[in-house]
This record gives structure tokens, C-alpha cells and sequence, in this order.
């Protein structure tokens, strides 16, 4: 996955706005100029923020959208006659489909606006879940998941009695394909997996697992957070059925996700939340409720979040994925070649397969010191757990550093991440 | 900030007695047949530990140890602790516990009535007063302790 | 409680945020440039914004907080040790007490942050419902209420058995204290009624509605929506059990609203949804769950706009929500007398205990005719049946069309609604 | 926009065509013995027609009747449907869907074969294309007769 990322082939279709030059130079420092938020300093050093898997940046033109539309269309949107209704309520709509271009989803009707990859996941369980599982049916997990690919299916598992089945990675963090397929039983219905792990970075072979969880009737459901900003995602190349990811780590606005849920599969949904515009017509007797997406989309939405997205999802793909993909990866690659020659250093996740994240430990240094002394010369990076205790708990640790890039990043970024652990060694000599 | 502006800085944080304790923790032990005994738990940063105390009939700490993971801070901090409390009656230990509590807030709270060693070891740890997200680090031994003499069994720190 | 709302004592707490100098005379016009999205034409026509109950507009200072917070402070909360992560941390947790301060509330943790009233009321429902309710229960609601605070209900009504008893209303649009009384039964546990209907405009004695609640040992939830923009609200006062409402009502971001829901109560709830930052921690066995109110805020959540409503709640309370309630009031018996003025229109609701919202009919004029009628004049009202299908049955009618005020609105803007209102007579003479 | 240019405007949409179906709806009847019917619904507007359709054997159509609720617009359009329905095959009836479709969305659909009347008359119905809110209103009744002939029970437009 990562070697296609990298490749130079042009993957946007030929769509005006997604036409993708594909040039062979990157210049990350001219987009850093859209970020007004890197250009400062903490505690007197140059901000390096090397912390994207958990929130991108936005850049101004996301911003700019946003002021824009509330101060020139904005209304309630779907239930009104009037100009601005009108407006706001096509400039809405039409994010469906900048999203479906955007992951080569078939319909505009196949994507969900939620609040957060964690509410797509949660619908998926609450919806789909309670209606068709049933005790002894089983969720295949990997042991890299993120709490909010965990949780949800827990929380069903204790409701109606299914089991969760977690197949383990390797050393370096991979998940092998075979170990994938041991975990299948006939009572499989879902396989549940990141694209890429938030928390080592690796790129899992979804591709494959989808396949496999075909072949055993079984669907799929990806969760794409940390790899819809990092490379190009094809969802009917895929074959994905669920596929969910979070705007805000696609530099878009918080309050803003999309669950792509394939049509047959969302029409078979009951609704998760009640409330207005998700109904055909109530009466306390009985109440009827509209057609997908508009039934999963209960209540006010969040409108102006959701034209940021779009606003978002338009400036990555100007740029393309391939170029940012490519960027990333250069930059993994130096990093790894920088940080491997820092001797009480261990990289956590060392497979070849990997997006633009990096995670390790320091000989004699607590993740946290590591952070709190990164973050007095500049350098954000999160220390912990990254949301993914089951997988620091395989690992034996108990946390650890991750620097993760964005389309921003600098080699420089990087110098200053290794002259900044450098004081830390100093420090914990 | 200058590099030696950025040392003095940190320096203040990381002093040698606070690594020292960090990488050396005293009284790291399991103790069996301590009296009072609870559960610390920073969800935040995921350090935890686990402390026992030993009070005897007189209200005198007889013993205090420790087990746990965790950052340089919380395990300084837990390791100095248990030496300053052997010995001390619980009202000693409340006032200690207040004074730390003060030093780490930034409240100035006068050190009445406590040993100067002591004074020096909690005026160590209280350099995390400038790092608010570390703060917890360093308390969450001390809320820990008093949630073993109120024989709460879990306490967790946000 | 519109004599309350309107009478000059000043509620807010001695807080100099809050202060409020209640001024005899409310210049609506001074607060009108604060809302660049009032400057406009529709159709030629200056723009006479008259849809508020749907949504309210948003002044500059919220949309500055909002791109301000992303120019300087941006990052995911909680979970990092860096400076921006600190600094963003801080201030969506202050904004816990400031939305605290603004309804009364006695604790912080009180407070949990949603995406929308919706959303609130389907986690009450399945939250508290769930574990508290049993097949028989009776939850009473009245025949006023919109769809968000019907349907959540009514899912769970058949997906565990409980009973919904709808209080009817008056012909006039009232909700009569006696009517409320006879519809408890030793099986009700919970009332959850508007405070202010969104379609008649009407309040509801909610203080005599959530006392008589208690006296039946039943919870009461009050669903604020239209009420926090128009009047002061005290959740103590009121001694409300679950207080809930959106910020895009209250000139704040759509995808940021609020769950009051008291200290001893929260503690009794289970999660609703499962996820990051709302776990104490996680393992594939077992997994506990954080104290209130992260409980209830799984995932990363809507960090910008939560800021982006803490500047509205500023923004409203410098203001003063005394003078804007008697300013909307001045407003309402203005816009009363001039519509009871036109022959061939009918006003629904007609009780005088109502806030800024004013529903009609006009004799053979569908409502969706007015509402295009109304836009081409550059008025926008609504038109439809506002998410209250069981009060338009029970009205016997279909829709009505509804102007609602907001504190910039001013008595040229009724003048022009009227003026246009004599277009709709003219053509359907 | 002056008053003038705001009548013409409105006019565009609220012909005295269109207001005198949506006051006097035309074969506005229960028809018990149709043998098409279909429920139509928007529920944006709320607007509800049930459709009444007789086809004989040659399929040409003998009856339409409707009832229901709804705007000026929507109550023309199926008063004026009715009445152009009687008469044709249902050949005819598809060219007129397509054409009144075409016209209701702006895209230009030359009007062979169809009667100038029935031109006329949809030609009124097709001041909503200035009017995007509108335009379902003008469509319902023709969706509903496209349900009806093709035998479901219910549409719903959105
Ligand atoms: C009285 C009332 N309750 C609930 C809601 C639902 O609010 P939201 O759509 O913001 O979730 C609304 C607004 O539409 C309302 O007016
Ligand atoms: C892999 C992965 N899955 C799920 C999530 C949850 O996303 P959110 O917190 O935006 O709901 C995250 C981000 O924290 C993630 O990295």
C-alpha cells in the first residue's frame, strides 16, 4: 500500500477540480502558508507540529469557507421555502458529492454526515448491529484498533451476546492476511479494521481482508481516520461496505464525519437517532421515516462544519492525495533514518508498510517527560496511549511518543523532532 | 529561549533529586500486610500504581511502599513521598499533604511546623506548577495516599 | 413566565460577564451590524430575516472566536501534553462554566456537550431509558412537542414496551397545568415537555409541570430550544432534571448543544456511545468507563464550535437575555396587532403566554404559497408543518407559515412582513 | 426589484391559470373503482394526493380523480393533469410526463405530437423552474400517476 501511494500515477478522476498535475517536486513550505497556526512560537521556539493523527490543522481556506457561508447563506436547512434555506441547503447537499468523488463512492446517497468516526462506528453497531447480529455472532477485531473501533462492538457484545474475535499482529506491527483468515468462523458477520493504525502506523492490507470477509459472507466495515488525509482511498475499488472517517483529521472543522455505507446495506437500516427530518410523517401512533441518507441524519446537522469539510476535502485534492502520500512517506522515511541513529531510542512499529506516523521509546525517559520536554523547544508530538490500550498492553508498554505528519511537514520539522530528543537523552542520561 | 534558557527550564522540572527518585524508586515494593492499601490511576498518561500503608494504633505510618509505572514525575514523586511519611503521625501527614498540594497549584501555603527536608523535597516536585498538564503526575501519589486512609480502594486522578 | 421574562430585574449572576445594565431602551439596529449576514438583498429586496425558530444567525464575534481559536490555539483536547493541546483543552472546558453560569447550573460536570438538542434527547432516551424504564412505564408528553422530542420516545417505546401519554393542549395553544395533572398515574416516571412550543410559540408552565413531576416521583425533561435564545433560564430555579438545547438557536455553530442533566442523576447513567476519551480504560475483557461528563462525550467532539458557543452565550448574555426578551415581546404584541389586522389571516396560538414566534394561516393561501410569496420580498418565514406533525393534526390543519424574532429583528422588519403579507392577499384574492 | 417587475415575477409562478385549478381543483373526487391508485407525499410541504387512474383494455385512459392537501401549485398541477389525462393512450400520457418534466426543470423538450392546448397548459406549470423550492410541488401529481400506472402504492418525493 505504501509503494502505491507513492506512485507518481494520477489518481483523482478527471474532474476539473481534482485534476491532479502530479509534479515531482513537493513543496511543503508552500502550503504552510495556509495554516496560519504554525506560523508561531511556543516557549520561544518555532511551532513544529508534528501531532496530525490526532487533529490536522485547517488551513484558511476552510476557515474562510465557513465565515463565508454563515455570513452570506446560512439558514436551517431541507424544511424551508426561502432564499437562504435554499442555499444553504444546496451548498450542504453538494458535499455529499464532493465526498463521494472523493472516495469513488457509486451514489451521493451512500454518505452519512455524522459528528465524529466515533458516531459512525457507534450508528453502524447500534443499527446494523442490533438488527442483524445476534448472540454468538462474531466481530473480527485486529489488536490495533482505536477505543472507538473497540468500544461500541463491547458495548454490543454485553447487550445481545455477540463475541468479539481480535487477531494479533506481529512483532513489527504488521497484520498478516493469514492470521486474518484463521480468525473466520462460520459465524463471522463483520470484519472491523483500521486502514491505518493511529497508533504504529501501519497500513493494513484491507484490500485482501475485504476480500476474505466476502468470500465468508461476511461484511466489512474500515476505519479510514488516519488514512483518507495520508493516500488516496477507493472505496468501490475496495469494495469497502462501511468505510468512516472523521473531518477533523482531514484538516476540516470538528463536528464534522462521513459513514459511506453501501446503498443495499443502508436501506436494510433502521434509523439510530429520532428526531426531526429523519421522518417521512409522525403521528404518536406511528411514525415513518425517510429514505437513507436523510433517515441517519436526525435532527439540525452540522451544517456549516460539514461546507468546511467540503471546503477540506477540495484543498487536499487539489494538491492530491499521490503528491501528499509521497511527501509522507519521504519524510517517514527520513525520520525513520534519523531517529534509528538515536541509540536509547526504539522505534515502536517497525513494518515496512506504514503511512505517515512514527512511534517510539526512550531508554529511561516516560513517554510523558519526552513530551512535556519536545514541547518546551517547540516540538508537539502526543505521548500515551493513542486510544489503544489493548495494543500497548500486546506490546508491554505503556505508552509511547508519536510524531505523525501532515501535508505541511518539513525535513526541518524532522531536524528539529531529533535536535529536541537529543535534550532528552541530555536530560535522562 | 536560549539553550541554557531552555536548560535552566527544564532543569527546574527535571531537577537530580526528582531523577534520581525517578529512576531509583525507594520503598518499590508489594507489602502484604500493610493496613491500608489503594489504587492510583492517571487515565490521562495511563500511570498507575499501587500503595501500602501501615498505620499503627498510635496513628505512626510504620510503613509505605509502593509498585507501579509511570513517568519520571509521578514515580519521583510517589518514591519521596513514601520517605518522608515513615514515622509521621496522620496529622503530620495531612499537613504534608496540604503544603504539597499548595506547592504544586501555585498556592502559597506557609510550611508550618514541617521539617526542612521535607520543605525541600516538596519544593523539588513543585516545579511542575509551570507544566499544568504534569501537574496530576506529581499529585497522584498523594491523592492516592488519602484515598488508602479512607480505605477507598481505587482513586483516579482527571 | 412572559411577564416574568420581561419584567427589568436583572437575573445574571453578580459576574462581570454577566452583568447586565437593563437599559429602558433596546436599539435592536446596534446589534443588527453584528450580523454581516443581515446585509444583503434577497430577490432585490433588503433582507427581513424572520426564520430565528429554525435557526438563528451568527454574529461576527462568534465566527472571530471560532477562526481565532483555529488561527492560534487548534489541537485534539485532553489527551496531549503540548501547549496547544493545553490551551485548547482550557477553553472548551471553560466553556462548561460558562454554560453553567447562563442557565444556573450548580456543578460544571453538569454540563455535557452534544451535537445537538436532538442528540441529547436520544441519549436521555437511551441512556437513562433504558436502564431506568421497564415495559409499562409512561413518559408524558404533550401534543406541542417537535418531532425530536417524540421520536426518540417512541423508539423506545417499542423497543422495550413503555407508554407515552400526550397531555392535549388548548384551542388557544396552551398546555393547561390541570390537563398536566391528570395525566400522571403511578406508572409515570418521566415529563418531558418544550418549554417553549417551536410552532405556536408558546410557554409552558414548566416550573408547575416539572413540581408536579416531583411530587409523582417522576424526572422532568425540559427541552429549551426555543427558550434560551427568548428568556432567561434557571435550571435550579426550575429544578429541571435534563435541560436541553442547540447553539444554532442561540446565534451559536450548528453541531455544538447542550445536556444539562443534574450531578446524581448523570452518575445512575451508562454510556451511550463508546469510544476515545470517554473510557477510564479499555481492554478486550473489560473496559470502565470515565466519571461524568466524559462519560458521555465519546470520540473527539466538537472542540471549534463549543468555543463558537461559549462566544454566543458572551455574546447574548452582554446583551442581557431580559432586555431581548422584552425587546421580542415589544415585538410579538407589534406583530400581533398588525397580523390580526389583515382579514383573511388567522393566527394559531393565541394564548398570551407566548415568546417571539407567530404562527398563521391565511384563507386560501397554502403556507408554502406565502413562504415563496414572502421570499421574493426578501422575507423569510417558514412554512411547513415546523417538525410538529401531532399539533397540526390535532389543529386539524396542515402547515402553517411562522415568523420568528430574533434580537436584531426591529418593527420595520414586521411592517415589511405585513406589506408582504398584502402581496399574498393580492394574488389570492 | 420594483412593485411592477415583483407582480411579473409572481404572475410567472401564480397564473390565473394556475390559481383558478388550485381554488376549483377539477375531478377533485373519490373514484372507488379506478383500477390504479397511488398515495403521493412530500414531505417537505406536507402536500398528500391520492391519484385515481381507469385504463381500459386498449390502455387509454377513461377516469382520473384525486384528492388531498396541498399548495396552489401542487393542486393545479393534478387538477391540470386530470383533466389532460382523459382520453389518451398510455403512450400519450408518457410523452406528456416527459415533457412536463423537461419543462418543470429548465431542460428543453420539444413538445412533438403533443395538443397546443396541453403545451399551454404545462407551459403555466412550468413558472416553478424559476422556483427550486417549488418544483416538487409541480411534480407530485405526476410522480403519484407514475406510481399509480406502474402499481405501487406509494411515492414520496423528497
Ligand atoms: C422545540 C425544539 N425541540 C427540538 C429541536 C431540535 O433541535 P436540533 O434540530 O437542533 O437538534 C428544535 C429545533 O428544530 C426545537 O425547536
Ligand atoms: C484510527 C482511528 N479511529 C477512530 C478515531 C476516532 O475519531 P474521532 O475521535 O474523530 O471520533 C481516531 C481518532 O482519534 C483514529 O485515529
Amino acid at each position: 500500500m505504501a509503494n502505491e501511494a507513492a506512485s507518481p500515477v494520477c489518481y483523482a478522476p478527471a474532474d476539473e477540480l481534482f485534476a491532479c498535475a502530479a509534479p515531482r517536486i513537493y513543496m511543503a513550505e508552500q502550503y504552510r502558508k495556509d495554516f496560519p497556526v504554525l506560523d508561531q512560537k511556543i516557549h520561544d521556539h518555532p511551532l513544529v507540529y508534528l501531532d496530525n493523527a490526532a487533529s490536522a490543522q485547517k488551513p484558511r481556506m476552510v476557515m474562510d469557507a465557513m465565515t463565508r457561508f454563515m455570513e452570506n447563506d446560512y439558514a436551517n436547512i431541507h424544511r424551508g421555502v426561502h432564499e437562504l434555506s435554499v442555499r444553504a441547503t444546496d451548498k450542504y447537499e453538494a458535499v455529499r458529492g464532493t465526498v463521494r468523488r472523493f472516495i469513488n463512492a457509486a451514489h451521493d446517497d451512500e454518505i452519512i454526515f455524522v459528528r465524529g468516526a466515533t458516531d459512525a462506528i457507534n450508528l453502524v453497531a447500534a443499527s446494523w448491529g442490533r438488527t442483524f447480529l445476534k448472540a454468538g455472532d462474531e466481530i473480527i477485531l485486529t489488536t490495533l484498533e482505536h477505543h472507538a473501533n473497540i468500544v461500541p462492538w463491547q458495548m454490543l457484545r454485553d447487550s445481545i451476546g455477540i463475541k468479539l474475535v481480535v487477531v494479533p499482529i506481529t512483532p513489527e506491527g504488521d497484520v498478516r492476511i493469514e492470521d486474518v483468515k484463521a480468525a473466520f468462523t462460520s459465524r463471522t458477520k463483520l470484519v472491523s479494521v483500521a486502514h491505518v493504525s493511529n497508533a504504529l502506523g501501519t497500513v493494513l492490507p484491507v484490500a485482501e481482508i475485504i476480500k476474505l470477509a466476502h468470500e465468508h459472507n461476511a461484511l466489512a466495515l474500515i476505519d479510514g481516520c488516519q488514512a483518507v488525509s495520508h493516500m488516496p482511498v477507493d472505496v468501490r475499488g475496495l469494495d469497502a461496505d462501511f468505510y468512516v472517517f472523521s473531518g477533523h483529521k482531514l484538516y476540516g472543522p470538528t463536528g464534522s464525519a462521513i459513514l459511506y455505507d453501501k446503498r443495499e446495506i443502508l436501506k436494510q437500516m433502521p434509523p439510530y437517532q429520532g428526531g426531526g427530518d429523519m421522518i417521512a410523517s409522525v403521528s404518536f401512533k406511528e411514525t415513518t421515516y425517510k429514505e437513507p441518507p436523510h433517515r441517519f441524519e436526525a435532527g439540525t446537522p452540522a451544517i456549516t462544519e460539514i461546507i468546511g469539510l467540503g471546503a477540506a476535502i477540495e484543498y487536499v485534492s487539489t494538491i492530491g492525495l499521490n503528491r501528499i502520500a509521497r511527501h509522507e512517506n519521504e519524510l517517514l522515511a527520513y525520520a525513520t533514518e534519523k531517529l534509528r541513529a538515536i541509540n536509547s531510542l526504539k522505534i515502536i512499529g517497525t513494518t515496512p508498510n506504514k503511512a505517515g506516523i512514527i512511534s517510539f521509546t526512550m531508554e529511561g525517559a516516560h513517554p510523558h517527560d519526552i513530551g512535556t520536554i519536545l514541547d518546551r523547544q517547540g516540538v508537539a508530538v502526543r505521548a500515551g496511549h493513542h486510544c489503544a490500550q489493548p495494543l500497548m498492553e500486546f506490546l508491554g508498554i505503556a505508552a509511547t511518543a508519536r510524531a505523525s505528519f501532515g501535508l505541511y511537514n518539513t525535513k526541518a520539522d524532522v531536524d528539529a523532532l531529533v535536535a529536541a530528543l537529543r535534550k532528552v537523552q541530555e536530560i535522562f542520561a | 529561549m536560549t539553550n541554557a534558557a531552555l536548560d535552566t527550564d527544564l532543569r527546574d522540572l527535571y531537577q537530580d533529586l526528582i531523577l534520581d527518585h525517578g529512576k531509583h524508586p525507594r520503598n518499590f515494593r508489594i507489602a502484604k500486610n500493610a493496613n491500608h492499601e489503594a489504587l492510583g490511576h492517571n487515565p490521562l498518561c495511563g500511570d498507575r500504581l499501587m500503595l501500602y500503608v501501615t498505620v499503627d494504633d498510635d496513628n505512626v505510618v510504620q510503613d509505605v511502599a509502593f509498585q507501579g509505572s509511570g513517568c519520571a514525575i509521578s514515580m519521583a514523586s510517589a518514591s519521596m513521598m513514601t520517605d518522608m511519611l515513615k514515622g509521621k503521625t496522620l496529622a503530620e501527614v495531612g499537613a504534608l499533604f496540604d503544603y504539597m498540594h499548595g506547592a504544586c497549584t501555585g498556592e502559597t501555603v506557609t510550611p508550618a511546623g514541617l521539617a526542612e527536608d521535607d520543605v525541600d523535597r516538596i519544593k523539588a516536585l513543585a516545579g511542575v506548577r509551570h507544566y499544568p498538564m504534569r501537574v496530576k503526575c506529581a499529585t497522584l501519589a498523594w491523592h492516592t495516599l488519602q484515598a488508602a486512609l479512607k480505605n477507598e480502594k481505587k482513586v483516579s486522578t482527571e
